[in-house]
């Protein structure tokens, strides 16, 4: 048995154990993304990063624990740079909530963005199709693939159009994909400009948020 | 005594409100003055579709965001000539019911109640009297509940929307809900003991003249007339005709006049017109009747209210739950006009939009309790200050009178600063 | 009739370093070496005789940059991207000739075939700086330039494109 | 067939490498030693006397590495065979390695018996009869510099020693000491130069004491981590298990570093030496080379001094019948930065791809799952040399933590470039300005970029930093494999980020998130900054995702990859700010920044900017001034390069 100090309270684990298992044993928890117990242990993703008392930063799903090692799992210095590596995951992650099967808030990354306050998911993540007809198959002007998640969604749980109240995602992927949407169910744009003025009127990136949208949106129509 | 002059900044209300009362050679003034920041709602919703004005309108406060919402849905609806089923009306009035409890709950507890226990601020009462706090505490979590469970969510209300609700509340939610009424019914009704027990500060209204919007049947139902103390009845689109408004320099709020008389609005109002409908609650309804001509006995009413609308609303629920409800009409954008009238928390609550024939709403008017109260409370006020003129209070004590006053009426500020001057 | 003999160049490669996993990298040298680039075929080949996984092999093949999967020009130009040569203006020589050849920006090989320009890392030449490096597709010849200029850059292009033509031409005959 | 120290003298030497025996290194220079007899004896002094001083007391060198071959040496060389052959001299012409001094290739060394050696510098095919006719006249006065001193030819006096060259006599050449005088291909040459003797006196002694030998010498690894060679042996050492690896990194990837290469090309069997030593050391049976493909002729000197030791006894079963085998083979990498990376390069070898978190460190677990050692191509260079001469001389040299030699490779805007041995805790300065002679007349120093893509930018106010691990990595640099780039004052610092950025993009394996798209936006960010589109927020950003990147990578690639950015972000911030700020490049480099204009009493009006100006924005008459017209100018600066007189000017 291996003696180790997580968040400065001691517990022991076996040899060869990693530290995620230190950590959980302590009762403490570390976000994962690519790790999976027995399946993988690749330790790419770097969310699970913590810190060690001699102040390096190591993935806690991949590094074996040795005698006497000291973890930090919530640090500052951790939690910026989780926050940081998980907005770089988000800028490489296509943001395709609408079809995804992880939509209805079972979304890991999700819970990271929200707890680490990072913006890049739409409401749509959020939004639960248990039940509900997407309220753009029922052409309604709904901001919910634009607008950043985190609220739960109330709104379109309850069936009413999303409209924006956590303020805009400003990457253009999503929005481009926003765009589509809206062509695709027919809505005209300028109801949903309409609604985008209500919450976001002095957003500073509201006029490259129209012009994308209209670029993809009118684009699309020439081909 | 030739000169004094009482400003004191009230706290424990919603904003920010300073009353200025100055006693000069034995003449008495008092100034109301909301030193709120501007909100300019009305500006806001000009120019806007008709389904996202209910939704700005609801921005005005977070305290009584329904009463906002239904009232300017409510005019839309009026405008648009949407014909709404009973099914619907009756759980539009239970969700407005429900924040009346809720809202009068805050007030009680929260604002106006540690000052009859001499307590400065909520902290200084809960640890002296915990077990009235924690009451209070858990009557506003079930209200709350309630609200959400009917509303959507706390504030902001998001299952209603023109023409009806989005969806059908399952069964399972209004057992849910008829079961925490229940629970709070019985909370509700130990706090109604014990603030109709409560002794208050002598005074006699001024000017006891009151609107309340009239409900055909029941308790704070939504009506198109407006009645007032004096037995006149109006139509609410007819409210310009009665009701003058007026602005004054030293507020950001407008006053208000019926037919050129201070008047006042709210619960003491509601109480007083149908103060007789509550059934099973007579007992408690004859026993502060006769002190309703004291602004503070406004805090009685209040509490009485809770119980009043939390065992309506169960009733109303408890009767809704095994019928299959038609919750939805289809509506036409057509210009008109309409006028939405209900009774919020701190009483009567207006709504007028003008819709152009594309659906954009040009002309927006929103009148709120608190700014309709304003001119009463300053009149209160005075006959305070007259006391002090006469010797019967002493100045020190007039100081803590005098925001008791204040905050028996309630007021909320950032509801009554939207009011912009027009032309 | 071609992919029989690929089948044949392959199963003899494989056949030589017994299939094992350990000499992936070597295979897959030696059918480049073969084909100046790696076929498609050969690597499908490649991964059906030893059993390791195509993505496997692809995942090795796309990795490392030695390995082409296009066929390229008859001579490789290799432009060396390394600090001092990108310091005294090694990109611009790279520009100039692919603009000299008319290739777009994801192109790399001139449309007849001739030469291809790439990028490469350092040669360890740096003394030379910049420096461009021209090996034959065969790997059997092997030039060096040193100290390029632009002009000198258009002149290499020319050079070898000349000399491509005529082997090309040679050899078919 | 003449015959050779590496053949028996008589039948009574019984030695093959299936009955090797002990002596046997030791017998080619002292020897014999099983026998007395002086016939023998006599054999190998005149065999030795015709290694140093060719057969027939005449001999040229050429030296034939990648970096003299570019050069011309090949050509240089032919043209020697035909000279020497068109003038019937008896002249032994050998082929060595580059000697370091890339300024002066190619270059050819006579030494005659009686007359001093003479080196002759950038030397062309053309100037090779004259060079000859003058030397067999006697006559080195066009020489660029001697050896030695004879006092028997003329213009000695004019022509400076090597030893007083100020590259030359600044620089402690320990491992480079037959780089440039031995032939690489040639394992008997090594041995006559007193080769092998380490690996020799290496089996005489228990494993314990050789890593205790090392241990004394200080060695730290040469590949940039600068971490105890000894102690990592240890461990390998200590690790259960009879099956051990050891793994010479010879894959050399950084731009700017040529020293392995260098080392490998001029002298691959000290470098072998090392290796088995080191093999011994640990208990490892097996050995590869994991070499460039892209540096072919790295590969087959490799393999050919691998081929040669084999051949000897010197590799395979029961070395020098000390009872210990060890083989090596030597495996063509197919290049990537990446593989310099302990777990990448095991992993490349495995045939996958990639590095693994670390640890388990390769020492306890590496190759196939069993301990690895991985050294650098110096590193065992050095192993060689300490064991052949003892720790105490290696010692001596270096700084209290850091000990020995150190190889740097300095490029860049210096008069002297070349692969230079300093002792460690040498400054910069005397290494840039001293040793390679600065920057050229009118230019300045600006910064000094030490470690290669992952290194980090010194300005020139820290040049007299000591070059240690310790002291670079506190100004913000590190000593990587010793690639030293100096930039001048014609350089644009966010330039330079930026292409030291786009390196490690393209490098970048991909397999964690920092550094697959962390290092893709700093460059991006680096990119909008030289288009003038930057921000100084952006800069706010740069340095708050290279810190992060550096913490959370996966392998060092990604630790050090956003050093070059951070590095001149500490230091040169006023150069972004002014492209931030005032959209300015101050050393005109950006093209996007500078404006161009042509000036009209330069301008010959030949026509060729507005031929190649792909936006038809320059206009004129032939013969006349041409104007570039501003509004259609997308700075590509394609009129500035092609300019024949210099008209185009930046501003």
């Amino acid at each position: 048995m291996v003696k180790v100090y997580v968040n400065d309270k001691e517990v022991e684990v076996g040899e060869g154990s990693y530290i995620i298992d230190a950590v959980i044993k302590a009762g403490y928890s570390v976000p994962t993304l690519c790790f999976f117990k027995g399946i993988y242990r690749e330790a790419s993703c770097r969310i699970c990063i913590v810190e060690l008392g001699n102040g390096r930063l190591v993935p806690a799903c991949a590094y074996p624990v040795s005698e006497g090692l000291r973890v930090y799992t919530n640090t500052e210095r951790v939690r910026r740079n989780r926050r940081v590596i998980l907005e770089l995951i988000l800028a490489s992650h296509k943001i395709k909530c609408q079809s995804c099967p992880r939509k209805g808030g079972f979304c890991q990354l999700l819970d990271l963005a929200r707890e680490y306050g990072v913006e890049g998911i739409p409401v749509c993540a959020e939004c639960p199709l248990h039940g509900n007809e997407c309220l753009l198959v029922r052409g309604e002007p709904c901001l919910g693939p634009i607008t950043i998640a985190g609220c739960g969604s109330p709104c379109t749980r309850e069936g009413t159009i999303c409209i924006g109240c956590r303020g805009p995602i400003t990457r253009r992927d999503v929005l481009v994909e926003a765009a589509r949407l809206y062509k695709e169910h027919k809505i005209p744009l300028e109801e949903v400009f309409s609604k985008m003025k209500l919450f976001w009127n002095n957003h500073p990136s509201l006029d490259k948020i129209y012009n994308i949208l209209l670029e993809t949106y009118n684009g699309g129509e020439k081909k | 005594m030739s000169y004094l002059e009482l400003s004191e900044r009230i706290d424990k209300v919603f904003g920010h409100l300073e009353l200025r009362l100055s006693l000069r050679n034995g003449s008495v003034d008092a100034k109301f003055r909301v030193v709120h920041d501007m909100r300019l709602i009305e500006a806001v919703i000009e120019g806007r579709k008709v389904d996202e004005a209910p939704i700005i309108a609801s921005r005005i406060c977070g305290a009584c965001s329904i009463a906002h919402f239904l009232a300017s849905i409510t005019a839309i609806e009026n405008a648009l000539g949407v014909e709404l089923p009973d099914d619907i009306i009756l759980l539009k009035e239970s969700m407005n019911k429900i924040q009346v409890a809720q809202n009068n709950v805050v007030h009680l507890f929260f604002l106006a109640l540690p000052d009859y226990y001499n307590a400065r601020t909520l902290s200084e009462l809960l640890s002296r009297n915990p077990d009235l706090i924690k009451v209070g505490f858990k009557l506003n979590n079930l209200c709350l509940q309630v609200v959400e469970l009917l509303a959507g969510r706390i504030v902001n209300p998001n299952t209603y929307r023109i023409g009806g609700f989005t969806k059908k509340p399952s069964k399972d939610k209004v057992e849910k809900a008829v079961r925490i009424l229940g629970e709070a019914e019985k909370l509700a009704r130990e706090v109604v003991d014990h603030v109709t027990r409560l002794e208050l500060p002598e005074l006699v209204d001024p000017s006891p003249v009151y609107l309340v919007s009239e409900s055909p049947i029941g308790y704070l139902s939504i009506g198109d007339y407006i009645l007032s103390s004096t037995g006149e009845k109006f139509r609410a689109v007819d409210y310009p005709k009665y009701i003058s408004e007026e602005v004054v320099d030293y507020s950001n709020s407008k006053v208000y006049r019926y037919n050129g008389r201070v008047f006042y609005v709210g619960s003491r109002a509601r109480v007083l017109e149908y103060g007789e409908r509550l059934v099973g609650l007579e007992d408690y309804v004859s026993s502060i009747v006769k002190e309703l001509n004291n602004p503070y006995a406004n805090i009685k009413a209040k509490a009485l209210e809770i119980l009043a609308t939390i065992m309506d609303v169960k009733e109303k629920l408890d009767e809704l739950k095994d019928r299959d409800l038609r919750l939805r009409t289809e509506y036409t954008i057509r210009s008109g006009e309409g006028v939405g009238v209900l009774e919020a928390p701190r009483g009567l609550l207006i709504h007028h939009y003008r819709v152009d024939s594309e659906g954009r709403v040009v002309y927006a008017n929103i009148i709120t309790p608190t700014a309709m109260n304003a001119l009463h409370i300053e009149h209160s006020a005075m006959t305070l200050g007259k006391k002090i003129v006469e010797g019967e209070l002493d100045v020190v004590e007039a100081k803590k009178y005098l925001s008791m006053l204040v905050r028996a009426y309630d007021p909320c500020l950032p509801c009554a600063v939207h009011v912009v001057v027009k032309q | 009739m071609v992919n029989q003999t690929v089948v044949n160049v392959v199963s003899s490669i494989v056949a030589r370093y017994r299939g094992e996993r350990r000499y992936l990298m070597r295979m897959l040298q030696e059918i480049q070496s073969r084909y100046g680039y790696l076929p498609r075929r050969a690597l499908e080949e490649l991964a059906k005789l030893t059993g390791i996984p195509l993505s496997e092999v692809l995942n090795v093949a796309t990795f490392y940059h030695q390995f082409k999967l296009e066929p390229p020009g008859y001579y490789i130009i290799l432009v060396c991207m390394g600090t001092a040569c990108h310091l005294k203006g090694n990109l611009d020589n790279y520009e100039a000739m692919k603009r000299f050849l008319g290739l777009g920006k994801y192109e790399n090989t001139a449309k007849d075939g001739t030469v291809s320009v790439e990028k490469a890392r350092c040669f360890g030449a740096c003394s030379l700086a910049p420096v461009v490096m021209v090996i034959s597709r065969d790997g059997k010849e092997r030039y060096l330039h040193g100290h390029v200029t632009i002009r000198d850059a258009r002149r290499i292009v020319a050079k070898y494109r000349s000399l491509a033509l005529k082997k090309i031409k040679g050899g078919g005959s | 067939m003449t015959w050779t120290l590496m053949d028996k003298c008589c039948n009574r030497c019984w030695h093959s490498p299936e009955y090797p025996c002990r002596h046997y290194i030791r017998c080619r220079l002292s020897g014999p030693l099983c026998h007395e007899d002086v016939e023998c004896r006599v054999r190998r002094s005149r065999r030795l006397k015709e290694i140093r001083y060719g057969r027939h007391g005449f001999k040229i060198n050429v030296p034939l590495a990648s970096c003299t071959i570019a050069a011309g040496a090949h050509e240089v060389y032919e043209a020697v065979v035909k000279e020497v052959k068109s003038r019937g001299i008896l002249a032994d012409i050998h082929r060595t390695g580059c000697m370091g001094m890339c300024y002066i290739d190619p270059w050819i060394e006579l030494s005659k018996k009686g007359m001093p050696s003479a080196i002759y510098a950038n030397v062309k095919p053309s100037d090779v009869p004259r060079i000859i006719k003058e030397y067999l006249e006697g006559d080195v006065s066009s020489a660029f510099a001697l050896r030695n001193r004879t006092g028997n030819a003329k213009g000695e006096d004019k022509v400076p020693l090597l030893d007083e060259l100020e590259p030359w006599r600044n620089q402690v050449r320990w491992v480079s000491r037959n780089c440039g005088i031995v032939d690489p291909e040639s394992i008997e040459e090594y041995i006559a130069l007193g080769g092998y003797r380490g690996l020799d006196r290496a089996l005489n002694m228990r494993p314990e004491e050789v890593i205790e030998e090392i241990r004394k010498s200080g060695l730290r690894g040469r590949g940039g981590a600068g971490f105890p060679t000894w102690l990592k042996w240890k461990i390998a050492r200590e690790q259960p298990g009879d099956v051990k690896y050891i793994i010479m990194n010879a894959d050399e990837g950084d731009p700017g570093a040529f020293m392995n290469r260098l080392l490998a090309e001029s002298d691959p069997h000290r470098v072998l030496e090392g290796m088995i030593i080191a093999a011994y050391a640990i208990g490892a049976s097996k050995g590869f080379i994991f070499v460039r493909a892209e540096k072919p002729l790295m590969a087959e000197r490799l393999s050919k001094a691998v081929e040669q030791a084999r051949k000897y006894g010197l590799l395979g079963d029961n070395i020098l019948g000390r009872g210990f085998s060890f083989d090596v083979e030597v495996i063509l990498s197919a290049g990537a930065f990446v593989c310099g990376e302990e777990t990448a390069l095991i992993a490349a070898i495995e045939g996958r791809t990639r590095p693994r978190q670390r640890p388990p460190y390769p020492a306890t677990r590496g190759l196939w799952g069993k301990p690895t050692i991985i050294n650098n191509v110096e590193t065992l260079a050095h192993v060689a040399t300490i064991m052949a001469e003892g720790w105490e001389k290696f010692a001596k040299y270096g700084t209290e933590k850091t000990k020995g030699t150190k190889m740097f490779c300095v490029t860049g805007s210096v008069k002297r470039t070349g692969a230079y041995e300093v002792p460690v805790g040498t400054t910069i300065e005397k290494l840039v300005v001293e040793i390679a002679g600065g920057p050229p007349e009118g230019r300045k120093i600006k910064a000094v970029q030490i470690g290669g893509p992952s290194g980090g930018c010194v300005p020139a106010s820290l040049l007299s930093t000591p070059i240690d691990y310790e002291t670079l990595q506190k100004a913000g640099a590190i000593m990587g494999s010793g690639g030293i780039v100096v930039i001048d004052d014609h350089s644009c610092m966010v330039d330079v980020a930026k292409f030291f950025t786009s390196f490690t993009v393209a490098e970048s394996c991909g397999k964690c998130f920092p550094c697959r798209i962390g290092m893709k936006i700093l460059y991006d960010i680096l990119e909008k900054i030289t288009n003038g589109e930057g921000s100084e927020e952006d800069l706010e950003v740069l340095e708050e995702l290279g810190n992060v990147i550096r913490s959370s990578s996966l392998c060092a690639l990604g630790g050090t990859a956003p050093n070059p950015v951070l590095s001149t972000l500490r230091y040169f911030k006023d150069e972004y700010l002014a492209h931030v700020r005032s959209k300015r490049c101050p050393a005109k480099v950006c093209t996007k920044l500078v404006e161009y204009w042509i000036n009209p009493d330069k301008c010959t009006g030949c026509g060729t900017c507005a031929r190649n100006c792909p936006s038809k924005a320059i206009s004129g008459e032939l013969g006349k001034p041409h104007v570039i017209d501003k509004s259609k100018c997308i700075h590509c600066g394609q009129c500035y390069i092609v300019c024949p007189v210099g008209a185009v000017e930046k501003r």
